[in-house]
């Protein structure tokens, strides 16, 4: 087994003084995905955030590859290869749908969405209109393209199939299966279980801010879940 | 207290003894000046909006004053009418502030420039009206006050002038109005949701403000013999706004300060310096990136030595809550609500019959917090009508509705953390208890009530009263915001998250607290909650709302057993 | 057509094309970057005196615009890094701080170049014969001038890779640091467009109005009131905004006088911040 | 409970209190000491304001005569000490500054350059108590006890220019445009005699806003629509560069003559060559006045101020006027008693830059010219000697 790429260990953190995630430990190696479970409310989002940068981490580390990036701002942690999708606002609205794709490459070149486009063409369809004229869930197909298509070591995606219709959802999958293949280690937020069974290699599931149940797909079984995730 | 402000008195007093005439002279023109920036550091400092053309009503009371003098003379009549000049200043700001605020409850920048552009009226208006006030030269000729025309007696009466700004600043700080107006400054939505109408709060900040400056204005009068649209111009007003700034706005003296040092700046640089403006740019602007809250905040911890000597007087019941006290009955018939395109609420209709604790459950983006913001009158619905007890309260400001007796508490604690805990209740307890005139008696604060009395003695944190709610942890917090929701005493009381962010031993006490609360006052009690223990262990009756509708209703096992909510809370391949 | 009423409306174009060109600089940086920038005057003057240097050296008078941008750019930048990045949180003291800057500027010109007034000759003398009437020809350039730089903004602005990132930067700046934007420089590349327009401004007008320490006074004012009725942060928020005030101010100039203008300006600003405080046209 | 009662207000009151005691008497610790028989002259003039690049002229001009004086022995043996004070600002701050001079530096004399309204103020503080003397071109009407007025009067520029403009430029009618205050106004009710005496009528009279942002497009327009054979302009600084310089951009710079009547060196400067062909003003001084006075000013003035000396201008040698006026006067008094002040003003005789000017009246009867601009120079045109000032002031 190859070494954890992105390592948090006793993470700490929320907002003004609430700490709403508490001691919070994972990792996710190269080619797997770690799927963050959880009924809304539990910090998931917030955990997403403390990885990111967005908020501090009040205790607590955050490594990639070895190296410590708590410290860092959110660009820093981009440049050293995080990519991330939020859950909310996550594509520019005043932008067209190319320049959403495309505002941070160089050669403005879409050669390299063409395999995104095939499996979502809407987003092929409507390149020069506003994003903010799209429906939720397809601003998160284009979330999830730009972030997928970043081509970077670590991605984390706040759950990327709100709002989206199962057929795409399924299109999700196959494409996040693709990165893990080309050895990408994912961070996934989710609320959907079903999807969640086709992508993750381990769970990660909270319930008021803290870890109440991890391990790999294989040793967690469903009614286990539902416990954590049902009224 | 009263030996410092007697201290402060005498040496205003004195001081022209040991001063010559001149510095005297300059002495009462910068006390006119600082009556002026005293308002400004109400409205900006106290009140958290930034008014930018006070010189303006300055300036009108000085024409007002000027005027009355060349056709009084040396009557005695002008003593009555120099402070009518001064308050028709003040009802000018007031009136402007009334249909300002009103309209949009506007107090940004946008405040600010309708200030600025009266301001340049004012001035084109004092600069042509020639008939009147004399044109660009000014209206010229004006006697002094009679028998107060010498150096000496001009500085006496601008001190006197700028003594009674500053005691009606003191007392009003010290009121309930000035507890309210610094809250304001810090969360306006919130003060609303106590249920004052902030607007009319905010008008008379301005309208006090004004009051200051044409105090400042009817004494100018006289004293200069000669009013200019200068004094109701650009230049003035900006002047007003720098002195505040640099001397500190956040306290009473602070502008005066900035105007004393400012002034003696100015007056020593002059003549000496051939780029005393440059100084003087150099000088703003350090002050503004080192000391953001003027230079009065440098001596600030001094200020909290002093603050330990104080007496302790005994507490006033406050009298019982306004308004009719039965437990709410609550209906939404076919309410939609939308946010830009986002549709948040889709037809939704419920009843909630109080008494009794009732929790509202869905998913991200479900409308529970909506909903709140649609009960208290945040959120205004394309459709339907939302009824309390049989009375449609849709389309009411929020201060209406919770003078109807609701009571919110928010899932981030929105506490008032530049105010003290006891201040932080004390505007709880006021809450649809006090209005208009009682806000300015400083016995308010010594109110106390029997919830209020119960909460101490549960959270003995809460009887340090002189602590400052931003030393406060979360979880005291929490408390907090929900000790202030109970101490209104309403009929519908709505906890959003109360339990977010607490330990498992706070959590339990707080759960207590609300089922104690519940039992006690006998009122409908709505919980919007994650945490499926505690929802089971509050509520009776649990609604699940999804996509801005209701999706379920029932108690723990109906809920349980309905297959929809299932499909809501894990997904499905659909 | 009467002459007098083709010339006083060849006069309302000229008025507000003109006012859309003074305003774009601060349109930048107030309506982009939220900061209240009262020294917007101060830069328009210290390009009116890069056209006043180029003259005074014999210099062609278009080498005054890449030496406006030059040294507003880098004022610009200065002012940025030094007084606005630890502000931009505080609105008031922003514009407490610009205040002193606007008081700072004026001083260091009247440290270079005295209180006395200058001239720039105008670039092109004389009148043009247009729709019968003569109408002087640099107005009827500046005229297109102010047309194309709006224009040329209006399609940089959509099009370019900067202009694409300070939208999204101002759109959404969570999701710019997510994708790695460097928001800090771009707002500093952002307030310095904004000087440099405010600089180019500054040159063109130039030749048509006193110039001197205290001409930069006579735009703030106006440049905000065009700013709050047309809207934040939008091309037609300027247009519209330069129509409005503009318009309004020459129209009744040129119907009643002067006076005229000046109150209706100031009432119909004040009406707007009043009843309709998002402008007319505002970034959503 | 709620003991906090008092603490917000402890806290405000204190906080000031400390600050304000320092501040207020650390001004009286600077004093200042003087030699005692100095002649001490206040000297009111712009060091800041729009009007402040008048202030260098100023005060080297002042300067310049207290030289002069000082080594031709002073006045009545006191050498003059000057204290040159701002008055750019508000007249309140002004007055103030007057307050200091009278009652900490205890000056013998006044002279002051500086707009009618600060005037006004000023008289008002003095109250008599020590001679004033006001030097700019002004509206008239000043006939305060123990002020002394040496400026330009209307009578004195006007009648002159305009009968000029009729009969020798053949203008019969006139549009008047002027900033919307006292000067300007007065200006033109004395402008409206003269042309309706000479057979002359108003195609129109128009004022802008004092102290507005003005442009002048409209203004113009109407003026080319008008179709008068001059304009008279009583536009001041910075409205009277902007004006003119729109004015020559619609091209009626041709057909229709301008008369201007506060047009001197620094505003012709601002309007530039392309905007001030067939512009016309009339002053008591020119930098190039003709005449042995003014050769003789200049060559002391460039002497002591070396060639980078600031640019002369009506606004300005008023000053060197104004002390030559106050030694004479003084002189004349055999000190600073208001009543032998006043009565020694009548026909008193003292040197202005362009030559003797003699009091009656508390005004000065003097010489005008009337000038025209080539490119930014002035031309006289015309010399008229013994202008009255026209001013009816009971002689003391």
């Amino acid at each position: 087994m190859s070494p954890p790429r992105l390592t948090f260990a006793g993470v700490v953190g929320g907002y003004g003084t609430a700490a709403v995630v508490r001691e919070v430990s994972g990792q996710v190696a190269p080619g797997e995905v770690l799927c963050v479970l959880g009924r809304n409310g539990t910090g998931k989002t917030t955990l997403m955030k403390l990885l990111m940068g967005y908020l501090p981490c009040w205790q607590g580390s955050v490594q990639l590859d070895g190296t410590a990036i708590e410290a860092l701002a959110t660009p820093a942690r981009h440049a050293l290869g995080i990519s991330y999708c939020p859950q909310e606002r996550p594509v520019f609205d005043d932008l067209s749908v190319r320049d959403n794709l495309t505002l941070m490459r160089p050669d403005r070149d879409l050669a390299p969405f063409a395999d995104y486009f095939a499996r979502f063409p809407i987003l092929a369809r409507r390149l020069e209109q506003h994003a903010g004229t799209l429906s939720g869930g397809e601003k998160k197909l284009l979330s999830l393209t730009r972030g997928l298509a970043e081509g970077q070591p670590v991605i984390l995606l706040d759950e990327p199939s709100e709002g989206v219709q199962w057929e795409n959802i399924l299109h999700m999958a196959a494409l996040i299966e693709e990165r893990k293949a080309a050895g990408t280690a994912l961070i996934v937020v989710e609320q959907n279980l079903a999807f969640a069974e086709r992508i993750a290699d381990h769970y990660l599931v909270m319930d008021q801010g803290r870890t109440v149940l991890v391990g790999p797909r294989g040793e967690i079984d469903r009614a286990r879940l539902l416990v954590h995730l049902q009224v | 207290m009263r030996v410092v402000s007697a201290a402060l008195v005498a040496l205003i007093l004195l001081l022209p003894l040991g001063l010559s005439d001149y510095r005297a002279y300059q002495l009462a023109l910068y006390f006119l000046y600082a009556a002026a920036a005293t308002g400004i550091g109400l409205c900006w400092g106290r009140a958290g909006f930034l008014p930018l053309g006070q010189a303006m009503f300055f300036g009108l009371a000085a024409y007002l004053a000027g005027l009355t003098l060349i056709w009084l003379g040396d009557s005695i009549w002008v003593f009555v009418l120099l402070p009518l000049a001064a308050a028709t200043a003040g009802l000018l700001a007031y009136g402007i502030g009334l249909l300002v605020f009103r309209r949009q409850g506007e107090s940004g920048p946008y405040f600010s420039m309708i200030t600025l552009a009266l301001s340049l009226l004012a001035f084109q208006l004092a600069t042509s009206w020639n008939d009147v006030t004399g044109g660009f030269n000014g209206l010229k000729g004006i006697p002094g006050l009679p028998g107060l025309d010498d150096f000496s007696a001009a500085y006496y009466v601008s001190a006197t002038a700028l003594l009674i700004v500053l005691s009606l600043g003191a007392w009003l700080y010290a009121a309930p109005v000035g507890v309210l107006w610094r809250a304001l400054a810090q969360n306006e939505r919130r003060v609303a949701l106590f249920g004052f109408n902030t607007n009319a709060l905010k008008a008379v900040a301005f309208g006090v403000s004004g009051l200051f400056a044409g105090i400042g204005g009817a004494i100018y009068a006289p004293q200069q013999g000669l009013v200019t649209p200068q004094v109701a111009g650009f230049g003035l007003s900006a002047d007003l706004v720098i002195w505040a700034a640099v001397g500190g706005r956040f306290g009473l003296l602070g502008p005066t300060l900035g105007v004393l040092l400012v002034g003696a700046l100015t007056t020593e640089l002059r003549d000496r310096i051939g780029f005393w403006e440059v100084l003087m740019a150099g000088f703003f602007i350090l002050v503004v990136l080192a000391f953001p809250r003027g230079l009065i905040g440098v001596i600030a911890p001094l200020v909290r030595w002093l603050e330990g000597w104080q007496r302790t007087r005994p507490a006033v019941p406050a009298p019982p809550r306004r308004g009719a006290t039965e437990p709410a009955q609550l209906t939404l018939s076919d309410v939609s609500a939308e946010i830009g395109e986002v549709k948040i609420l889709d037809h939704l209709s419920l009843r909630i019959a109080g008494p009794g604790i009732f929790c509202i459950i869905g998913p991200n983006g479900a409308g529970k917090t909506s909903t709140f913001n649609l009960l208290t009158g945040e959120l205004a619905p394309r459709g339907g009508c939302v009824l309390l007890d049989d009375a449609e309260i849709t389309g009411l400001p929020p201060h209406r509705i919770i003078a109807r007796g609701v009571g919110r508490k928010f899932q981030i604690p929105t506490i008032f953390t530049d105010l003290t805990v006891a201040e932080n209740l004390c505007i709880a307890l006021w809450s649809c208890r006090a209005a208009g005139i009682e806000l300015l008696m400083p016995r308010l604060k010594r109110w106390t009530s029997p919830m209020l009395d119960e909460l101490v003695r549960r959270y003995p944190f809460l009887a340090a009263g002189r602590r400052r709610a931003a030393e406060l942890s979360h979880g005291q917090r929490q408390v907090l915001e929900l000790a202030m929701a109970l101490l209104t005493e309403p009929r519908l009381l709505l906890l959003d998250e109360p339990c977010a962010g607490l330990s498992p031993e706070e959590t339990a006490s707080v759960i207590d607290l609300i089922r104690w609360a519940g039992r006690k006052l006998q009122i409908a009690i709505v919980v919007i909650e994650h945490d499926m223990t505690l929802v089971k262990e509050l509520a009776e009756t649990i609604y699940v709302l999804q996509n801005g509708a209701l999706l379920a209703q029932g108690d723990i096992d109906t809920i349980r057993a309905n297959a929809d909510v299932r499909a809501v809370y894990v997904g499905g391949e659909k | 057509m009467d002459p007098l009423i083709v010339t006083q409306a060849l006069n309302v174009v000229y008025g507000v094309t003109t006012l859309a060109l003074l305003v774009l600089g601060l349109a930048v940086i107030f309506g982009l970057l939220g900061v209240l920038n009262i020294a917007h005057g101060e830069f328009i003057m210290t390009g009116a005196y890069c056209a006043y240097v180029t003259q005074a050296n014999g210099w062609p008078f278009l080498a005054a615009l890449p030496l406006a941008l030059i040294i507003c750019g880098a004022l610009g930048f200065v002012v940025e890094r030094g007084l606005i990045r630890p502000l931009y949180a505080r609105p008031f003291d922003t514009l407490v701080a610009t205040w002193g800057l606007s008081l700072l500027l004026r001083k260091l010109t009247e440290a270079i170049f005295g209180m006395g007034f200058y001239n720039v000759d105008v670039p092109l003398p004389g009148t043009v014969a247009l729709l019968g009437t003569d109408y002087p020809a640099y107005r009827l350039v500046l005229i297109a001038i102010s047309g194309a730089v709006l224009i040329g903004l209006f399609v940089w602005f959509r099009i370019s890779r900067t202009g694409t990132r300070i939208k999204a930067m101002v759109g959404n700046r969570e999701l710019a640091e997510a994708v790695g934007l460097p928001v800090r420089r771009l707002a500093t590349y952002t307030f310095v467009i904004g000087t440099c327009l405010a600089g180019l401004a500054g040159v063109l007008i130039a030749p048509l109005v006193p110039v001197q320490p205290f001409m930069g006074l006579d735009y703030v004012l106006k440049t905000f009131f065009v700013l709050v009725v047309g809207g934040l942060g939008t091309v037609m928020g300027v247009l519209s905004g330069a129509a409005v005030i503009g318009g309004l101010d020459s129209v009744v100039s040129a119907a009643i006088d002067a006076t005229y203008g000046y109150l209706t300006v100031l009432v119909v600003a004040i009406l707007f911040l009043w009843l309709k405080p998002r402008g007319l046209f505002a970034r959503s | 409970m709620a003991q906090q009662i008092l603490a917000t207000t402890r806290r405000d009151f204190l906080g000031g209190a400390m600050g304000g005691i320092a501040l207020g008497l650390a001004p009286g610790l600077i004093g200042s000491a003087q030699a005692a028989d100095d002649f001490k002259i206040g000297l009111f003039y712009a060091q800041s304001g729009p009007a402040s690049l008048f202030g260098p002229t100023q005060l080297a001009s002042a300067q310049l005569a207290v030289d002069e004086v000082n080594k031709a022995g002073g006045i009545m043996g006191r050498q003059i000490k000057l204290f040159p004070t701002d008055a750019g600002g508000p007249p309140a701050d002004t007055t103030k500054s007057a307050v200091r001079l009278l009652l900490e530096d205890k000056v013998d004399l006044l002279i002051g350059s500086h707009d009618s309204a600060t005037r006004e103020a000023l008289v008002a503080t003095i109250k008599s108590k020590v001679p004033y003397i006001y030097t700019p071109v002004y509206e008239g009407g000043e006939c305060s006890y123990n002020t002394y007025v040496i400026a330009d009067t209307p009578e004195q520029q006007i009648r002159p220019s305009v009968t000029w403009m009729m009969q020798e430029r053949k203008a019969r009618s006139f549009y008047l445009i002027g900033d919307d205050y006292v000067w300007p106004r007065k200006s033109n009710e004395h402008a409206k005699k003269y042309i309706a005496d000479n057979g002359g009528k108003i195609v129109n009279e128009e004022y802008v806003p004092f102290g507005a942002p003005n442009k002048f497009e409209e203004a113009v327009t109407r003026i080319k629509s008008a179709k008068p054979d001059a304009v008279l302009i009583t536009l001041v600084g910075a409205d009277n560069v902007n004006f003119n310089r729109t004015f020559a951009g619609f091209g009626l710079d041709k057909e229709i003559a301008r008369l201007s009547l506060l047009l001197e060196e620094n505003t012709l400067k601002g309007i530039g060559a392309d905007g001030s062909n067939n512009l016309f003003s009339c002053m008591s001084y020119y930098a190039n006045a003709p005449g042995e006075a003014n050769k003789k000013f200049k060559d002391a003035y460039f002497a002591k101020f070396g060639d980078k000396a600031p640019q002369l201008s009506i606004i300005g040698t008023d000053c060197y006027a104004g002390v030559n006026c106050a030694k004479a006067l003084v002189e004349k008094a055999q000190g600073t008693n208001a009543r032998a002040l006043m009565t020694a003003a009548n026909g008193l005789t003292f040197n202005s830059a362009a030559g003797p000017w003699t009091m009656y009246g508390q005004h000065v009867d003097k010489t005008m010219y009337i000038a025209g601009c080539k490119g930014t120079e002035f031309e006289i045109i015309k010399t008229i000697e013994h202008v009255k000032h026209g001013e009816a002031c009971k002689a003391a």
